[in-house]
């Protein structure tokens, strides 16, 4: 016990036994030595005078682990760290004793000035290491490991030195998740304020947009209807908004030109704000007289009765185009199948990654996931969503540097950069 | 309107029949394929059986009844490889739309199939709502959200639990997901306590989690009624005693060879009237 | 009053777990971490059931002035006041002698079939969506049907009595291809989530207070 | 294996099956009776869901039982009830606290989760050396040009021109292999689906109906 060196209240190995986290025991003592110099002074003065204790306390052992005690790191300072030899040649057992294989252990821990020691947990041998917590990180503690040969009775160790858990101010390890946080948050923020005073971002044109004119321009060739899905859920979420922004446009252009919009709705949420939004277009369009409620309805809330409804128009009506965005489930297959049958040029957009394959193989344009909030924003020129679209953006090319480095760092072997990313 | 187009647009409803013809053959007269493993599947398994008795995982339900012919066949074979293994098993639910009924159904079954006793080899814990707080809170101590199991006896009088106090304490967490809830395990649980996940999720979203497989945020991934009849396959290999219990994901795997054979002639019949229709059409202009 | 106090409470609750998060104090780890966990797991219990007064409100309605199917409103407040009744004064699961709690007899033999069912329509409706609206019609669409058919090959014990080699190009497209173009979207996604709560944190969106 | 007549319980099930099932002819009143049904049930079970599993033992049992030490869950009870305040009109606005507190704490978690447990370790994942033998570092190379063209595709901040055309284009052509494999994953997760409903009707009630009636 004489070769373990007393580091300001951590019990640190000296090289012997556990070599495994030597690296990180070692790292938790020089943290401690950051600590302010006259608490360690203080703190290493009581514990050398408690390791005296324990040592007369120690005396009776009947085989020896090279047990130690470590603080937790980066914890609130609620629990120890005791890890001992898993190696045979260590565990040198009295004469007579004979164990199996790897057998269950008995943790027993006393705060320092007690006399009794008390169960802590249980394990085996092999498992090398204990966590033991909520302790108290005004105390200091020993423990002691026992076993019950099987010839009956009880054997203990060695009793270790005294640790008492310490509080550490701040999660080292996660460092590398608050480098994030507060870069994404001061690119997000940052854009949302230029935007809002006004500075000019671009944001390019996405495809499924340029098409929007053709087919209204086509269905009023045709003398056909616009029918304009605002997906099944309702307004709070944003999926569902960015296809409302859609919808302004889209409204604005069927006023223009004088075609028939029909907008059936799942939820009545939704269909209050679109009924809005449809009215208010028509207005900027000057074509008030051509709007009338019923061209935004309600259908009902029931995925699959609504699926069926929606296709009933679609089959009685034939539309000349259909546009399917927002939040969509497993209607999009029903909805996209059938516009696909009829013979309509179809838009669609959607965020829920599972249903993509089908209004990729069915529609005519389809906006994959963030073009659709892209979409939206070139639209309508929110400062919010376009100050958000271009700080992702920014984001997005941190992550592509982070990523090209990476890949030539891990290529050279130097891993450090590439651990970073989740050290845990 | 020719007649290529016309079969384009045959009634529904002809097709609708087909499907369901072509399911229920095979379902009252099993073909009995073999199973093909994959290594996703076989990470998983190889974790659970390099385990020793007395080791801890945890199952969380977080799936309910219109997915459980995709994942209560994993939850059935992971349970008896447990119960082979000695491991224990912590059942928890955290998905509100039938899990906790799901995980009741599922340890039901094993007490039949394997003898297994509740609150000594397995414990279920029951369901608790608001997913993300219920996980962070078994990080500190799984007591604080499931102070009692499903049937109301008190944590600390269940047998099971002894020793057991938080995610360091066990092995492994195991989500049956079909929803979001999968993800959380892996972005919250595993990359917040470090404790290994696997995942067995529906088809609909296996394709997703193999990015957090390949990224070692997941140990394995079973996905969707093919990841559970490669579970069935593997524990009955490796426990031949246990080839008398029903295997329905491998018994599924049958049906899903005709169905899929179905829907691949659909596909590629309609593709080819598709090219006839453009043709005629090119040639009639 | 209104408006202030609600974005003062959801900007410090936001920032509560954040902080838990960093910074390991005791003090703080009790009361923004344990606590509030302990806490939220409740809160959401009585949100979660929410919708249920709507839902009591909406159905009650619709009998009242006989609207159309008000019948089936009749049954679904019966069937709610029956389940919820076995719910609030029984237990789940089975009792001693093997037999099932009302409350888990209703779920294993309706509310389980039912909600199975409906989703097993879909297998139908992939079906005749397969025929009908999978076109070749240009480079994109082919190469998701190359590797739909693919995987569908692969991932059935049909695949490999083709080829032994079918099930394993199926597993590489899974765990290279497509596992690089779904990381790209799970990156994609998070960044949209997480500027979203960055909003939400600096008070900028306030989703809590109803229509913006 | 010993073949027993179905129960009440499987015969009320396959009833309910067949129901659902009518739909597929078209919308008709056994299909919207069976959802009526599943609508109500469902409602009830959330009830007693959450007060068997988490308002009794988590709130109810520790407050009442042990009111000295338990005393701090008085905050998400009154918060908790508050929020039913939005159905009486007048006191709408203060329920509108306790939503902001739940909203507050999820976004909050969403942020880690998203950044911590998304972002960098997806990030690392695509950190793959380019050194490790022919075969391992083309797979590697397929891993690190799908997440950056699809990245790139999904940049939004300048068009796709120049360089950017094709990167963009490959980034496409990996979403469209990935969303095949999505189809495929999605056929087979919803003829599962009806795998389980069929070989319910036929082996826990067809099959035994059969051979009760014929003697097996």
């Amino acid at each position: 016990m004489s070769a373990n060196s007393i580091s300001s209240g951590v019990v640190c190995p000296g090289g012997r036994g556990s070599g495994g986290n030597t690296a990180g025991i070692v790292r938790a003592c020089t943290m401690r030595l950051n600590l302010s110099l006259a608490c360690a002074i203080l703190a290493g003065a009581l514990l050398l005078a408690g390791a005296v204790v324990s040592e007369v306390i120690a005396a009776p052992r009947d085989f020896r682990l090279d047990l130690a005690v470590q603080d937790r790191p980066s914890d609130d300072g609620s629990s120890l760290i005791l890890s001992w030899s898993t190696d045979p040649a260590v565990l040198t057992l009295p004469t007579g004793v004979v164990l199996e294989d790897d057998p269950q252990i008995f943790i027993e821990r006393k705060t320092e000035g007690a006399v009794d020691f008390l169960e802590a947990g249980r394990t085996t041998i092999s498992a090398g290491r204990f966590q033991d917590i909520e302790l108290d990180s005004r105390e200091s503690y020993v423990y002691r490991i026992g076993l019950q040969p099987a010839t009956g009775g009880m054997v203990y160790s060695e009793v270790s030195m005294a640790a008492s858990p310490k509080g550490n101010l701040f999660r080292t390890q996660r460092v590398n998740a608050l480098v994030a946080v507060l870069m994404m948050g001061g690119l997000v923020i940052a854009y949302i304020m230029a935007a809002r005073r006004g500075a000019k971002l671009f944001i390019r044109r996405i495809s499924g947009l340029d098409q929007i004119k053709e087919a209204v321009g086509r269905a009023t060739e045709m003398g056909r209807k616009i029918l304009f899905v605002p997906g099944i859920v309702s307004v709070s979420e944003p999926q569902t908004l960015a296809a409302l922004g859609i919808l302004g446009y889209v409204a604005k252009l069927t006023a223009q030109y004088g075609t028939q919009l029909e907008v059936p709705n799942a939820d009545p949420l939704t269909m209050a704000s679109a009924r809005e939004i449809v009215k208010q277009s028509y207005m900027e369009a000057g074509a008030p007289e051509a709007f009338h409620e019923d061209m935004v309805r309600y259908i009902t809330q029931d995925q699959f009765a609504y699926a069926g409804s929606v296709s009933g128009i679609m089959v009685r009506d034939k539309p000349a185009a259909i546009f399917l965005l927002g939040w969509f489930a497993a209607e999009s297959l029903l909805l996209s199948e059938t516009g696909q049958s009829i013979g309509a040029i179809q838009i669609a957009g959607t965020a829920q990654v599972t249903q993509l394959p089908f209004f990729v193989a069915a529609c005519d344009y389809t906006m994959l996931g963030e073009e659709l909030f892209a979409a939206s924003a070139y639209l309508s020129k929110d400062p919010l969503i376009l100050g958000s679209i271009k700080g992702q953006d920014a984001m997005k090319i941190a992550i592509l540097a982070a990523i090209v480095i990476g890949v030539v760092m891990a290529t050279v072997g130097a891993d450090g950069f590439v651990n970073w990313f989740t050290a845990l | 309107m020719n007649w290529a187009h016309k079969l384009l647009l045959i009634d529904r409803r002809i097709i609708f029949v087909v499907v369901f013809v072509g399911a229920l053959i095979p379902i009252i007269w099993p073909i009995g394929l073999a199973v093909q493993i994959s290594p996703p599947v076989k990470a998983v398994f190889d974790r659970v059986e390099a385990m020793k008795p007395g080791d801890a995982i945890m199952l969380s339900f977080d799936y309910g009844p219109s997915d459980g012919p995709e994942l209560d066949p994993m939850a059935n074979s992971i349970l008896r490889h447990c119960a082979k293994k000695g491991i224990k098993v912590i059942g928890v639910s955290l998905f509100p739309l039938g899990g906790v009924e799901m995980a009741i159904a599922r340890f039901m079954q094993l007490d039949t199939d394997l003898k297994a006793r509740n609150g000594i080899d397995y414990v279920n814990l029951g369901y608790k709502d608001g997913a993300p707080a219920p996980m962070k809170a078994m990080g500190d101590r799984i007591e604080s959200v499931f102070p009692c199991d499903a049937n109301g006896v008190p944590y600390s009088e269940i047998p099971v639990l002894e020793g057991i106090r938080s995610y360091d304490d066990l092995e492994l967490a195991i989500s049956l997901a079909t929803s979001i809830i999968g993800e959380w395990w892996i972005n919250l649980v595993n990359a917040q306590f470090g404790i290994d996940v696997a995942l067995g999720t529906t088809a609909v979203s296996a394709p997703k989690y193999y990015a957090f497989m390949e990224a070692k945020q997941a140990i394995g991934v079973l996905g969707g009624m093919k990841g559970g009849s490669e579970y069935e396959e593997l524990v009955a290999r490796a426990y031949p005693d246990l080839k008398g219990l029903s295997r329905s994901a491998t018994m599924g795997m049958d049906v899903q060879s005709v169905v899929h054979l179905v829907i691949i002639f659909f596909i590629l019949f309609g593709n080819v009237m598709f090219i006839v229709t453009k043709r005629m059409t090119r040639g009639a202009n | 009053m209104k408006r202030q106090v609600p974005i003062m409470l959801a900007i410090t609750a936001s920032f509560l777990p954040v902080i838990a998060f960093f910074f390991p104090n005791a003090w703080i780890n009790e009361w923004f971490n344990r606590k509030l966990d302990e806490w939220m797991v409740i809160i959401a219990s009585f949100a979660f059931l929410l919708g249920i007064v709507s839902m009591v409100q909406v159905n009650l309605h619709k009998v009242r002035r006989r609207q159309k199917g008000w019948i089936f409103s009749v049954i679904i407040l019966v069937s709610f006041a029956i389940m919820a009744s076995c719910g609030l004064f029984g237990a789940q699961g089975e009792r001693e002698n093997g037999t099932l709690y009302p409350f888990t007899w209703i779920f294993q033999f309706i509310y389980a079939p039912m909600q199975a069912t409906m989703f097993s329509l879909l297998a139908f409706y992939v079906a005749s969506a397969s025929y009908r609206a999978f076109r070749v019609k240009n480079m994109e669409a082919s190469l998701l049907l190359i590797g739909a058919l693919i995987i569908m090959f692969g991932r059935i014990p049909f695949g490999a009595l083709i080829h032994p080699v079918v099930p394993d190009l199926a597993e590489w497209i899974m765990r290279f291809p497509n596992a690089a173009a779904q990381r790209g979207i799970i990156i994609g996604a998070a960044l949209g989530a997480a500027s979203m709560s960055i909003r939400v944190m600096v008070g900028i969106e306030r989703p809590y207070l109803g229509k913006s | 294996m010993e073949l027993q007549l179905p129960g009440i319980g499987e015969w009320v099930a396959a009833f309910l099956t067949l129901c659902a099932f009518s739909f597929l002819y078209k919308d008709n009143i056994l299909y919207r009776f069976a959802e009526s049904v599943f609508v109500g049930v469902s409602f009830g079970y959330y009830i007693g869901l959450a007060k068997i599993n988490t308002l009794e033992p988590n709130l109810f049992r520790p407050l009442f039982g042990n009111f000295g030490e338990q005393w701090s869950l008085i905050v998400p009870f009154l918060l908790g009830v508050i929020l039913y305040l939005r159905y009486i009109p007048k006191l709408a606005w203060v329920s509108n606290w306790s939503l902001a507190v739940y909203i507050g704490y999820y976004i909050g978690v969403n942020l880690l989760q998203r950044l911590q447990g998304e972002i960098l370790p997806q990030a690392k994942g695509t950190m793959l050396p380019l050194n490790v033998g022919l075969w391992p570092t083309l797979c590697n190379l397929v891993v690190i040009i799908g997440v950056v063209t699809v990245l790139i595709y999904f940049f939004f901040s300048s068009p796709h021109k120049g360089v950017l055309k094709p990167t963009a284009r490959i980034g496409i052509y990996f979403l469209m292999i990935s969303f095949g494999a999505s189809f495929g994953y999605t056929v087979m997760g919803r003829v599962s689906l009806l795998i389980g409903r069929l070989t319910f009707l036929v082996n826990d009630w067809a099959r035994p109906l059969v051979h009760g009636a014929f003697g097996g």
